[in-house]
């Protein structure tokens, strides 16, 4: 089994007529995913390579079954596509790529999403997520991917990658590979996706990269102790970092001592994460594990 | 983007926050002008982004403007924790009846907006809220209607705000968080919020952070920059649309994306060497993008070697490659150059380069040995 | 309230609606005066708060001034189902190329707002609906975050209309839209929204209903109901708070709450009567404005007899039996009253009415046996 | 049983210190009903009668436990005092009875309410709840009450009263009388409040009073037909009314032919309701159930 996408993906991807809204579709559909239409206003009735495009994402699940929107709209109109998205009758995923959407758009998003719709989003500003061997939605280089039996989730686009590459390079193949995006709000958090890789029968370890920011690895760390049973493998980015942004006091008041990649490194191995602190030795510890 | 004290109480006053009577000042002498403008006692305000000037002397207060000008000769030039006050804010002095903390962000955690008011303003907030932690009322918002009346009601009494005036800064609660969502900014703080001796409520201080994801709303926002000092390697990196931060090393890295950027750093420091800086050339980089970020490295003299890590997905490794070549025609590269390529057409960017069969720029297989070979060559070089 | 086409076409403009040029013209020389300034051929369109006045004569051509003013001369004063025409407005002719229909309303069922689209505008759109129905598009909108923009596009392709102009008339939805929940309207309906041969999207016609409950945020409202012609009667009561309506019988209807009220009607004629008026006093009325009901029913000369059927919660019969009392001793009244008191403070009512001991008061025990004694002494009368 | 309010009834009054407000939760407490504090901004810390005023429901909630809310803020702050009370934990009812709220403020609270709170809202513009003998939320005459079997929904304010005071005369009591209120928008429907009362072991019947206009009675009359065992008793107010406000070509599209008494009336006999033509008739009816 894989979570999120798999053999029986549909997608429709918002903005398969631009350049890279079409290269990355194009690319996940020579991998094997069933890609089933594009969306872009006013070019409906038009397709491109044979995939038809329609005007609104209710048109394209009506006329080809579509279960799963990527999107690529530019950052102005970006809320309003995964919006768009979540209200169509028959989605059930919606991954969005688009990078550079306010903060505020994305936190009146997700929360109107928590309050009417049952529809995941993993992003925005996320690579994606892959099932190898089963589908791609996203720009993951399905190149770097193994089927096998690890569960990698990850806060940092090309960072994935690399932990990703570090596993096939081992032979160590993944079940899926979830990029969940480093925004301020994602619409999807570890705890999201380590609580699919728990119910996966077929995923028997997890990777989780982190990085420095915000709070989610604590929150994965908590939610790790409480009801995770796979072993987990973790590697921090932003040890050596120069302070960011801090947000003014408000910011220090609310992350209180988290936020650094120590205290995060040490949340995580608090709970019996194994954290490693060099991404070259995710696949050696993820070997060692059996 | 943080925003200077004067600017943030720009943007407040358009948002109807009411904020002192002010001018700013770039000399003793706008700064005697100014006071004289404004009439009465005034106060001399350095214009850092940085917190901590009253303690490092950057606020002081002047009878009239003859004051003012003393006072403003000896804050212009100042060096508040490594940055140079250009820019000094001449307010009239208010009448202080009490001091309030108010601000606004997002929780992170909790993924909807957060509300923080105190009575015990004007004063180390971060230390109110550990020791006293009943003095910091927070309260979250949910983004979808935002902030509502009985909310702002809410928390003027539970911190404790002064009852006589509770309409008065509930209402200034509300605009604050209009300016904050409106406004696209990730942080609105005001540290004091005052009541006058007459009841009105002002905010005395301002602390703005703007989201510039947001600035396609709010295409003005970009002149705010023009006040900024700014380091000028950094400004070159940003006019080319790069995410650039100076630092102390010797390694110039490039990389694609902020994790493994930030990755590359901690691993070359674990080899044993040092980044001179943080680039992030993002996602979808093209040849122009690579060869801009090496022409800002030739500018940094701490340079000894630059290692570019590349791991493709939205970026192609051939236009990395390429990007590459078109530097080493057209730029004076002064140091070696380890380059890993992996992902999006990597074979294809690694023959680009094997092609164009420069002696200084030397492969690499992994991150580790990339980081290995910079580290050592910034050591000979 | 129902606005004359004109008004809603003002508040269109307040808030970006693209709407003709036209002016109001009140007398067949302002008309050509109107035309005058608006140049080339016009349409004189009669203002009345009723439909169906295209069929009736009320919208004619004119070629030029002096035609407008003869056309204007034969629509003022016309009668269009009952209502006397008494403003005309005149407007440039628009080039349609194509005539759509929209509305945004309430939907009480759904408890959400509905936007309704057609691409068969310009014509009898309860036809459509009926005998076409997959040609009008309904969708429901979330009133806690609004029309969104995708939604404003899905209407216009979903209603076929033209695509060349998608961007504009989504525009144009988003408009009425935001004037629909920002001027707290209980209805916007446009029939025809027309695209021109430019390649505009312009509201032709405007339908708008206000909500009177929201008249506290836009207290300006209240002056559109200068232009209408209203019942002497209804707007005395309406000044008076009263809700009232006249209608055709002789057993004038005195009673608190509408369904209250209605149901009193209800029984009057099912006992053989008729009702003079639908009168309500609202919750919480007191003696004065009881009187002030009185006072009204003084004017109609066709009531024969008026019924008082109070059932107290928030108003108290107490000050409805005073209210009685103060009105027998100031004004001149006609006729009988049956008064049936029950609920808050009745016994207290009932004893003051007693006390009182007019012969043209006349108590009654239930609400059936009020409807019958009226009915009685109005055929007596 | 009774539904709604009853004993365990600890009430807290927006507007206590109104005229309004205040007789009517004073003339509740004299009632029975456990009355246990007031809100005013603006006055906390005094007290009315010997009942604290707070500032916020917050406040009251902590201090004196209180669990429902009845509102006498007038029209231009009732959205806003709803939304506070539907926010407050512990809350698990709110009877707005201020009359005159702009419907675009009702149609966004009930949405609102819907999708982030689990808080029934009765009205606004509505009399409120009685539960004869145990508890009065609201305003309406507690005189004309009887304890008994029989529940009592209606969309009008003093025909309720009538409604009721039809059936006590001939001795027939009510486990629980509901004013819904008449506006565009009320927060709870007949089919609400007829799945209360089916579920209520004491409640043996319904009675139902609807009036002309929009279509809450043929809602009522689908769920009846699907849901609801017990007899149903209904009074239609408006045979004789003249139309009234058309809302357009709008108002009749959504309408269709509902609307009128007569649909109304038609609709509920279709699936079995008693349905009476002289509000004086409603006791009559109920007996003649026995």
């Amino acid at each position: 089994m894989a979570i999120y996408v798999g053999e029986s993906t549909r997608l429709v991807v918002q903005g398969l007529t631009g350049r890279e809204g079409g290269f990355h579709a194009f690319r996940n559909r020579d991998y094997g995913t069933n890609l089933v239409a594009g969306v872009t206003p006013g070019k409906g009735g038009t397709d491109v390579q044979g995939v038809p495009i329609f005007d609104t994402v209710a048109e394209a699940v009506e006329a080809t079954g579509a279960n799963t929107v990527m999107t690529f709209v530019p950052p102005p109109f970006a809320a309003d596509a995964v919006l768009e998205a979540a209200a169509a009758d028959g989605i059930r995923l919606i991954v969005c790529i688009t990078e550079g959407i306010p903060a505020q758009d994305e936190a009146r998003v997700y929360a109107y999403l928590q309050q009417t719709s049952r529809t995941p989003l993993i992003g925005p500003n996320c690579p994606g997520v892959i099932s190898p061997g089963k589908a791609n939605v996203g720009i993951m280089p399905h190149e770097i991917t193994l089927p096998g039996p690890v569960g990698v989730v990850s806060r940092s686009g090309t960072l994935t990658y690399q932990a990703v590459h570090e596993l096939t390079t081992r032979g160590i193949g993944q079940t899926t590979c979830v990029g969940i995006g480093g925004d301020p709000v994602p619409g999807t958090s570890f705890v999201d996706v380590l609580q699919r890789f728990e119910a996966d029968p077929e995923t028997e370890a997890v990777v989780l990269i982190g990085e420095i920011g915000g709070t989610a690895e604590e929150q994965a760390a908590e939610f790790i102790a409480a009801h995770v049973t796979k072993p987990v493998v973790a590697y921090i980015a932003g040890v050596t970092a120069p302070p960011g942004k801090k947000m003014g006091h408000a910011g220090a008041i609310i992350s209180g001592s988290s936020g650094t990649a120590k205290a995060k490194q040490e949340a995580l191995e608090a709970v019996g994460v194994t954290v490693v602190i060099d991404p070259t030795q995710i696949g050696e510890a993820v070997a060692a594990l059996r | 983007m943080d925003l200077f004290e004067y600017q943030g109480k720009s943007l407040f006053a358009r948002m109807g926050v009411p904020v002192p009577q002010g001018r700013i000042a770039r000399t003793p002498a706008e700064a005697r002008a100014a006071a004289g403008e404004l009439g009465g006692r005034v106060v001399v305000k350095a214009q850092v982004q940085v917190g901590g000037r009253g303690k490092a002397g950057g606020v002081k207060l002047a009878a009239d403007a003859g004051e003012a000008e003393a006072r403003a000769a000896e804050i212009l030039g100042m060096d508040i924790k490594g940055h140079t006050v250009r820019i000094v804010l001449i307010e009239q002095v208010s009448d202080i009846a009490a001091e309030w903390y108010v601000s606004f962000t997002l929780d992170r955690g909790a993924k909807q907006h957060l509300a923080m008011v105190s009575a015990k303003g004007g004063m180390d907030i971060e230390g109110v809220a550990a020791e006293d932690p009943a003095a910091l009322v927070k309260m979250h918002i949910d983004p979808v209607i935002g902030l509502a009346e009985w909310q702002a009601r809410e928390l003027v009494y539970r911190a404790g705000l002064d009852r006589a005036s509770a309409r008065a800064s509930a209402a200034v609660l509300l605009k604050l968080y209009g300016a904050f969502v409106g406004l696209d900014c990730d942080l609105v703080e005001v540290n004091p919020l005052i009541l006058t001796g007459s009841g009105e409520v002002v905010a005395l201080d301002s602390k703005v952070t703007l989201d510039s994801n947001g600035f396609f709303r709010h295409p003005d926002f970009e002149d705010f920059r023009a006040d900024f000092t700014e380091d000028p390697l950094e400004k070159m990196a940003r006019e080319r649309d790069l995410n650039f931060i100076k630092l102390e090393g010797s390694v110039g890295i490039i990389g694609n994306g902020a994790g493994l950027v930030m990755s590359t750093l901690d691993v070359v420091s674990l080899v044993g060497g040092s980044a001179a800086n943080f680039l992030d050339v993002g996602g979808g980089a093209g040849a122009d993008t690579i060869r801009n970020a090496l022409d800002v490295l030739t500018r940094d003299e701490a340079v000894r070697v630059v290692l570019i890590n590349i791991f493709g997905g939205i970026t192609r490794c051939d236009l990395v490659a390429q990007g590459i070549v078109e530097a080493l025609g057209s730029l004076e590269l002064p140091w070696p150059i380890v380059v890993r390529l992996d992902g999006t057409n990597a074979t294809a960017g690694r023959a680009i380069l094997a092609q164009a069969a420069s002696a200084s720029v030397v492969p690499a297989a992994t991150m580790r040995e990339a980081a290995e070979r910079a580290v050592e060559l910034a050591g000979r070089a």
